[in-house]
């Protein structure tokens, strides 16, 4: 066939469709997709044998726009229909894309599923804090208080934290980024689909319609380095714009605190040093207060253990190996029978 | 045919032949009563006995012992002749305490046999039954009745005293003592059932030895003592002959689905969430994993079809099982399945409403929700079965439709047929005929939504298929590209097309035969589901008795098979029994606009034969 | 009546008067085309014209500038004499970009005015269009219309520049400059729109003076060009006397809830999710804490529903609202409160599937799912309206039937109505009438399900009362006593007293009317919902013309009003006009059994009332 | 009227229907309601002032056996209705039972968001790892491999941990104890019902049909002691038959270790103490590896912070102090009018 593609030789252009995208102009969604669109082709995945699934909202409009296989599927369920997807063809690169409001919100339950079976899908949750789609609700993740077109009076809901969530649901990849920095949402991305696992990346990205600015308070790039730290495998948990500041743990309150680094703080070895497989340590991270702490970003928590479709196939191969391709004629014949 | 009289009559045991017969065992749940009906069935059918089955469990796991709510029940009718249903009312009632007779008695024919152990007949039983102070056994109040009084727990025990046994693993063994005598009165062998207790208890030979010796003492006891006037003889049936087995629709659903999968040669997917009584689906499936089934038990029902959507999506077969408050949860998904056109086989086991309602008992009253309970324009194609052994061949006809015609197609069963069981001949699996399914590998004029011009199906193209590369969503689509489009003309033309499609399944399916009668006449009796047994008796007998009355029943429910009108229009009457208040008649009216009448029935139980009966009679004398 | 022609004749600008006009805004999502069609929409009304307005709004929030997808649209309707819909064609187009003029020109009467800004007729703005290179006010093919091409954007930079706006800001002037000219043309006062721009813009001094300044622009250009052969007078129409407002379907739905708690004298609990075209219901309701309303913005429907459940056992009024897809999850919930008979309103804001289908367009297609779309027999009331005005009558009448009668009802209104707008007379609160509502209280005789002899309705006992502690829930319940109960004549007779129930409400409900014509003839046009103006101004112009033809339309669709089927058959021939593939005449072809016919129309938009024209015609000439 | 209560006077006689009980003989379900209706009659509410609600399962049949308005609703939903019920009446005590099936399988999405929200409501979540009411197939909180009904060739989930799904919910108050230890359990119920807001209670329950044992490992008198550690504030995490074993935080791997507390292992100080205010130390607790670590009994993490109905109400109060309550003429006339 003429349409045979070299999977080493793939560009951005091979992942990019004909449609129109339809974002307002300026939304984060697009630095997503482009970063996205970047990635992929390092895979070494045709784009016919991945498959990108949505629920509904303005985020889930992604695979759209992704000259991949795609399914845009209903509000909230996109994890069960990625699973039904990566059990029935284990070959396939299974990707979902997800809002705060489809994947916490109505969809918190076939999130928090996935998530603890481990079904080997790279999730993306693109936090914006609101609905989009629907014009500017409040969302599981909005500030308490929050003045929205619901809730005029503030909402009176508690915010959720989708990596605490995730992790309270024992998932085996937890990650952070955000939609305007590329090379780390990049990199995030490429840790991602590289986890055999679910991967779940949350992504802060900014909805310029209905809630302009959410993330700038530690975004924008003049504040950025004091109001994040970057998480890194076996690094010191260290921030600020001279990588003078870290965290450090009290072992009386056992709390995390921030401190100076450096003559007239803490020695650099009293810096924690991240470990993305220790659970503890990426759940306090997950939960930091902020502004009195940064905001953590990268992998916070990566541990390999075994897949629930992996298991599946497994248990499958094994049964037919046992047993020998099932025999419909004698599984007919069952029980007790008798003959007439 | 009618089950015949069995009234005992003052003379020594001899073999008495008789045509029929109903009996039922009743007793706590802890009293095995389903064993002991699901060896007496092996028995009638290795006597090649036609016979039909129905057990009746409590809601509860495990009722305390002694209530009325605890009370579990089995009830079999064999005969020399066709059976269509576990019968009205037993010939026989084998009740093992006072809360199985208080709850079974009224059934019971009049002058029928009554066995009772009265050794459960103790003042606390009698309590918690609700006979207060009096004992039934003793006052006189079973008259009516061939009533046989014995100890059966002393009994028991005497009999397996020797075995070593724990005084409460020796009363376990009370329900193989019955069996023992039962098996005597009907003069059955006793070896099948050794042999199973033998399977059953291999690792303990005590319980082994007590079983048999409780089976074997009572039948001892048949022979022995002169309270028995009559042995009965229930000869073979005229069936058609071959290999036969028992089996319950549940386990017809299962085998249906794998053969169906194996017919189309594809692997299936099963995304399930609990709930009685379709669980038995679930478990069944779950073990065929060599047969390329994989189950999901999903978080919820909801996820459970997405899952099932979704490995179609990727080309396997999806399917799901539920049962009403499931399919309620259901609904949005399929109204997606429908959106996408994609195949999916959705089981409702029917059961007792509203809401949670009568979770073990049976209904048919999902049907409306079935063919319109879904938002929005969203036709789809839904079959009944009407008997276990059908439930097999329904389910195969289910995923035929709908890979067919890309479409979610329900299948409605019911909890009585889930549950009741029937001897099913075993089919040649190569007579089967072979599922045609054919992916989309052409990129030539591809689009995700270009039809087959017949069937109106869409392609199906699979993730994985080089130069298909597409999506597809809830949105609506342009008929002409298959990309998201609003536009009014489109929308109508895709709604239009997606009913077209699905009417057009009328060509492709058999067209409405009747069951029973003439072609015409007084009198049509429709009926779907597991109504048919019922049905199909009381018509026989009422044409027996020269009564104008035909019986046809619908396997096809959306559509309608196309002749249906037509033949309808033949009778000057259409009566529509259904255990639901009128909801088919409802849909024959609308369409067909002839005065169908409704004999609806809300009791979580089917209808009795005679129940029927009357109202045949009735409508045709009026 | 119909709306007159408006073909320009060459004089000299006079006022002319006619007697109504339909004129459509559209351009980009960001032209602010909504706003324009809002303030034309009070400057009628202040003249007291008759009215109807419909706007059409993008399913994309933002879509990118200048596409067809993009196009927002508002629609009016005005007259001196009684309006019942937005139009079916304008008589005036205003097109703000080459986009807008693309998708809406062919609605553009024959002749018609058609005012284009021609500054954004650009070659890019002309390729996103899909014109090509083509310009249309270039290449003679709007020849058939008044083309009025001004260079918009340039006569509001000018009238701005003073203003010291950004360009980009300058460019936003344009809908008030638009707006200007077209209050000159229909001789409409600016002042309430200065007083709008003052109130919207008061903090920023620059921008108020910038949008009169535009507005001024734009009526000067009318006064002082001559391109105008015409202006226009729609003399006042003849309305009942009273304080209007103008009202949207979804604002009068959220008021009648307020105004029925209020009329209950109990305090509100609405549960909702947020989904397009519903969601305004729960802004509007949100901003009323103050009249005792709580909103939850649920995690999902199901949980919405549930909350509203769980606030009306507590003895609040429990609402919900929705659409199509969010319907179909809460049906098991909702089979719970008719399961435990409590009261809940159900708003369906229906619009166009199936599935997530077309989310900003409207449709009538969940009436099967409202009335049949629940596992087992679960009946429930089930109501709509006609108009935005009537919205509010019939979710006090929702509220009022489902704390009567202890009972879920649904009330479905469409998007049509619920984004469309109409004259609306204020009604005085203290002239509504009370809602009767008692809890009980006292313990003699009580038990949960203790009913109303008349209304059948349980007994509403809230927890907080001494005496009457209970538990309720979704297993089958003793009809004697409410505890749970298995037995099966019981099942029969609660199924049976649940839909006596609902059945009973006809009652209780009022009489079925006939809108327009005769109590009998040759044809009866049957509506429900929001087809009403279109089916009446059909009707009424095919009266004129002299056809025998009448209009009836239904707002209680379970149960019907008790004398619909007598009515019907006074008609040799029924009609009935749905926006979906026929399902009221489902319904009555099923219950009563007579040949209506079905028009169906699903294109996501309403009938026009030439379509129902034609229909009736033919009808009555075959 | 004769039936009035005195509240300081009730007994548990006062919190017992005449219903029969219908769970199977010997079923952990009947010791926890007889703690519950024990603990019920401190608490000086009248039974009238207090709702049980319920989902579907043996566990969610609890409110039919409590002499207090109870509704047992459908699967999984508890928590929306007991949100609704809270809302509309703030004066009623309301609670929930809950299985981990209805709580955490069909009902995940709503305890989380009920959890989030902080409603206060209390829930008692049956753990017996198994579905009982649909007789015996595995649930989330099944082992991994579990062979059930529906898993003949064992379960391929990774389980989940109720407290840290709780945790990762931002619930307010976790705790845990066991059917069988009566002074646990009451103790924490008590706790619970003084608990404003969402109070999540996991209680480990032995179904002796489909699962029995499941927790005979450290729930038997034997081993309970080495098995077990019994957790309370401010006091040190210490367990063992003699207290001699005590949990201590490997500053370096920042874990937890069990550890010989005494001359031949460390000293009393170094043990952590348990501070249920400390997120972290909840979540540690709550994921410790079973059976290298023993299970964490007790009140893991109370916080108070504001609840969702409580918000809603001082909203409405406020509002109606500001406006006046709210005038429906007024409401109608709305924006623009005009006389005619
Ligand atoms: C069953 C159902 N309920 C509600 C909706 C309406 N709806 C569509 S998207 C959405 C929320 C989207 O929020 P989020 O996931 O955060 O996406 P965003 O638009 O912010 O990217 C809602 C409520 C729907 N489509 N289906
Ligand atoms: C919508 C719905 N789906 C499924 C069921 C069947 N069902 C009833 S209880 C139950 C699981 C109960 O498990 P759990 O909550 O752990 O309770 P347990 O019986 O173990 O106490 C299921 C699946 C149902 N009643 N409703
Ligand atoms: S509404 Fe917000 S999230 Fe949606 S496309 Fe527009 S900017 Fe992006
Ligand atoms: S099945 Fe298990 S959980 Fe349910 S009542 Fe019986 S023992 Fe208890
Ligand atoms: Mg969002
Ligand atoms: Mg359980």
């Amino acid at each position: 066939m003429s349409n045979v593609i070299d999977p080493t030789r793939l560009t951005k252009k091979d992942f990019e469709t004909d449609q129109d995208v339809r974002w307002c102009p300026g939304c984060g969604d697009y630095s997503i997709l482009a970063n996205v669109q970047k990635v992929m082709p390092e895979l070494g995945i045709l784009p016919e044998n991945m498959v990108w699934v949505s629920g509904i909202g303005c985020s889930s409009r992604f695979p759209y726009y992704m000259n991949t296989y795609g399914f845009h599927t209903i509000h909230g369920r996109a994890p069960a229909f990625a699973t039904g997807i990566k059990i029935a063809n284990p070959e396939l690169s299974v990707w979902m894309a997800t809002g705060d409001g489809d994947g916490l919100s109505i969809g918190g339950n076939q999130l928090m599923h996935c998530l603890r079976r481990n079904v080997d899908i790279k999730i993306l949750l693109f936090n914006n804090r609101i609905y989009g789609l629907t014009k500017g609700q409040y969302s599981p993740t909005s500030e308490f208080g929050k003045v929205t077109k619901s809730t005029p009076y503030g909402s009176a809901d508690q915010p959720l934290d989708p990596a605490s969530f995730a992790l309270g649901a024992n998932a085996s990849f937890v990650a952070r980024s955000i939609d305007t920095e590329a090379a780390h949402l990049s990199d995030v991305l490429r840790r991602a689909a590289r986890h055999s696992g679910s991967a779940f990346l949350e992504i802060y990205q900014n909805c310029n319609v209905f809630n302009d600015g959410a993330f700038d308070s530690f975004r924008e790039k003049d504040v950025r380095a004091e109001r994040t730290i970057r998480v890194e495998h076996g690094k010191p948990l260290l921030f600020g714009a001279n990588n003078d500041k870290g965290l450090v743990l009290n072992t009386k309150t056992f709390a995390l605190e921030v401190r100076e680094v450096g003559p007239n703080g803490v020695k650099p070895e009293d810096v924690l040093v991240h470990d993305e497989t220790n659970p503890m340590l990426a759940y306090m991270l997950s939960k930091m207060p902020y502004p009195e702490f940064p905001v953590a970003l990268g992998v916070l928590f990566a541990v390999l253990k075994p897949t629930y479709d992996g298991t599946l196939r497994e248990q499958k191969a094994a049964a037919k190996a046992k047993a020998g391709k099932g025999d419909l004629q004698k599984l007919l014949r069952g029980g007790a029978t008798w003959e007439i | 045919m009618a089950s015949s009289q069995i009234v005992p009559t003052p003379q020594t045991p001899s073999q008495q032949v008789v045509r029929a017969a109903v009996v039922r065992f009743v007793g706590d749940s802890g009293d095995g009563m389903q064993i002991t009906g699901d060896q007496f069935t092996v028995a009638a059918a290795l006597a090649r006995n036609d016979l039909a089955t129905f057990p009746d469990f409590p809601a509860e796991i495990r009722a305390p012992a002694g209530t009325t709510y605890g009370v579990s029940g089995f009830q079999i009718h064999f005969a020399a002749d066709h059976v269509y249903t576990p019968g009205d009312a037993p010939d026989v009632l084998v009740a093992m305490n006072p809360a199985a007779l208080k709850t079974n008695l009224r059934d019971l024919k009049k002058g029928g046999i009554l066995i009772v152990n009265s050794g459960a007949f103790n003042a606390a039983n009698l309590k918690k039954a609700g006979y207060g102070e009096k004992n039934p056994l003793e006052d006189g109040s079973l008259e009516g009745y061939a009533l046989l009084s014995i100890d059966i727990t002393k009994q028991t025990q005497n009999a397996v005293k020797d075995s070593g046994l724990s005084n409460k693993e020796a009363n376990r063994c009370k329900n193989f003592w019955t069996l023992g005598l039962m098996f005597w009165i009907y003069a059955r062998p006793l070896e099948p059932t050794i042999q199973y207790i033998e399977q059953k208890y291999g690792k303990r030979a005590e319980l082994v030895q007590a079983n048999i010796a409780a089976l074997k003492a009572g039948h001892a006891y048949g022979e022995t003592t002169e309270v028995f006037q009559n042995r009965y003889q229930v000869p073979p049936a005229p069936v058609e002959p071959g290999v036969y087995r028992n089996i319950s629709g549940n386990a017809a659903t299962a085998l249906g689905l794998v053969a169906a999968a194996e017919l189309a040669n594809r692997e299936m997917v099963l995304g399930a969430y609990p709930i009685t009584p379709a669980s038995d689906v679930l478990h069944e499936l779950s073990k065929l994993k060599s047969f390329g089934v994989t189950t999901v038990q999903a978080e919820d029902e909801i996820a459970a079809v997405c899952a099932a959507i979704g490995a179609s999506y990727a080309g396997n077969l999806g399917v799901t099982t539920t049962s009403g408050p499931g399919m309620a949860l259901k609904t949005e998904a399929i109204g997606l399945a429908i959106a996408v056109e994609l195949p999916l086989v959705i089981i409702d086991v029917q059961r007792g409403g509203p809401s949670t309602g009568l979770p073990t008992k049976t209904e048919q009253a999902d049907l409306l929700q079935a063919v319109y309970g879904r938002n929005s324009e969203a036709p789809l194609c839904v079959l009944s079965a009407s008997t276990p052994g059908e439930c097999f061949y329904m389910a195969i006809e289910a995923v035929r439709l709908a890979v067919s015609y890309m479409t979610p197609v329900i299948l409605l069963t019911d909890g009585y047929l889930a549950n009741g069981a029937e001897p099913w001949k075993i089919p040649n699996v190569a007579d089967l005929p072979k599922i045609e399914l054919k992916f989309r590998t052409d990129p030539v004029g591809f689009h995700p939504f270009v039809r087959d011009e017949k069937t109106l199906a869409r392609a199906w193209a699979i993730p994985g298929t080089p130069g298909l590369v597409h999506r597809i969503g809830g949105l609506e689509k342009d008929y002409d590209s298959g990309h998201i489009s609003y536009a009014p003309e489109n929308h109508e033309r895709m709604c239009r097309v997606r009913a077209a499609k699905i009417a057009g399944i009328a060509e492709d399916v058999p067209e409405q035969a009747i069951e029973v009668g003439n072609e015409s006449g007084k009198l049509l009796v429709l009926g779907w589901g597991s109504t048919y047994g019922a049905i199909r008796e009381a018509v026989e007998r009422s044409r027996a008795r020269g009564l104008d009355v035909s019986h046809a029943h619908v396997r096809y429910l959306n559509p309608f098979p196309k002749n249906l009108g037509d033949l309808l229009r033949r009778f000057d009457r259409v009566l529509v029994p259904e255990l639901n208040l009128g909801q088919l008649v409802k849909m024959i009216r609308s369409q067909y606009l002839i005065p169908a009448e409704s004999l609806p029935k809300v009791q979580g139980k089917p209808f009795r034969i005679e129940e029927l009966e009357d109202k045949i009679r009735k409508m045709l004398e009026s």
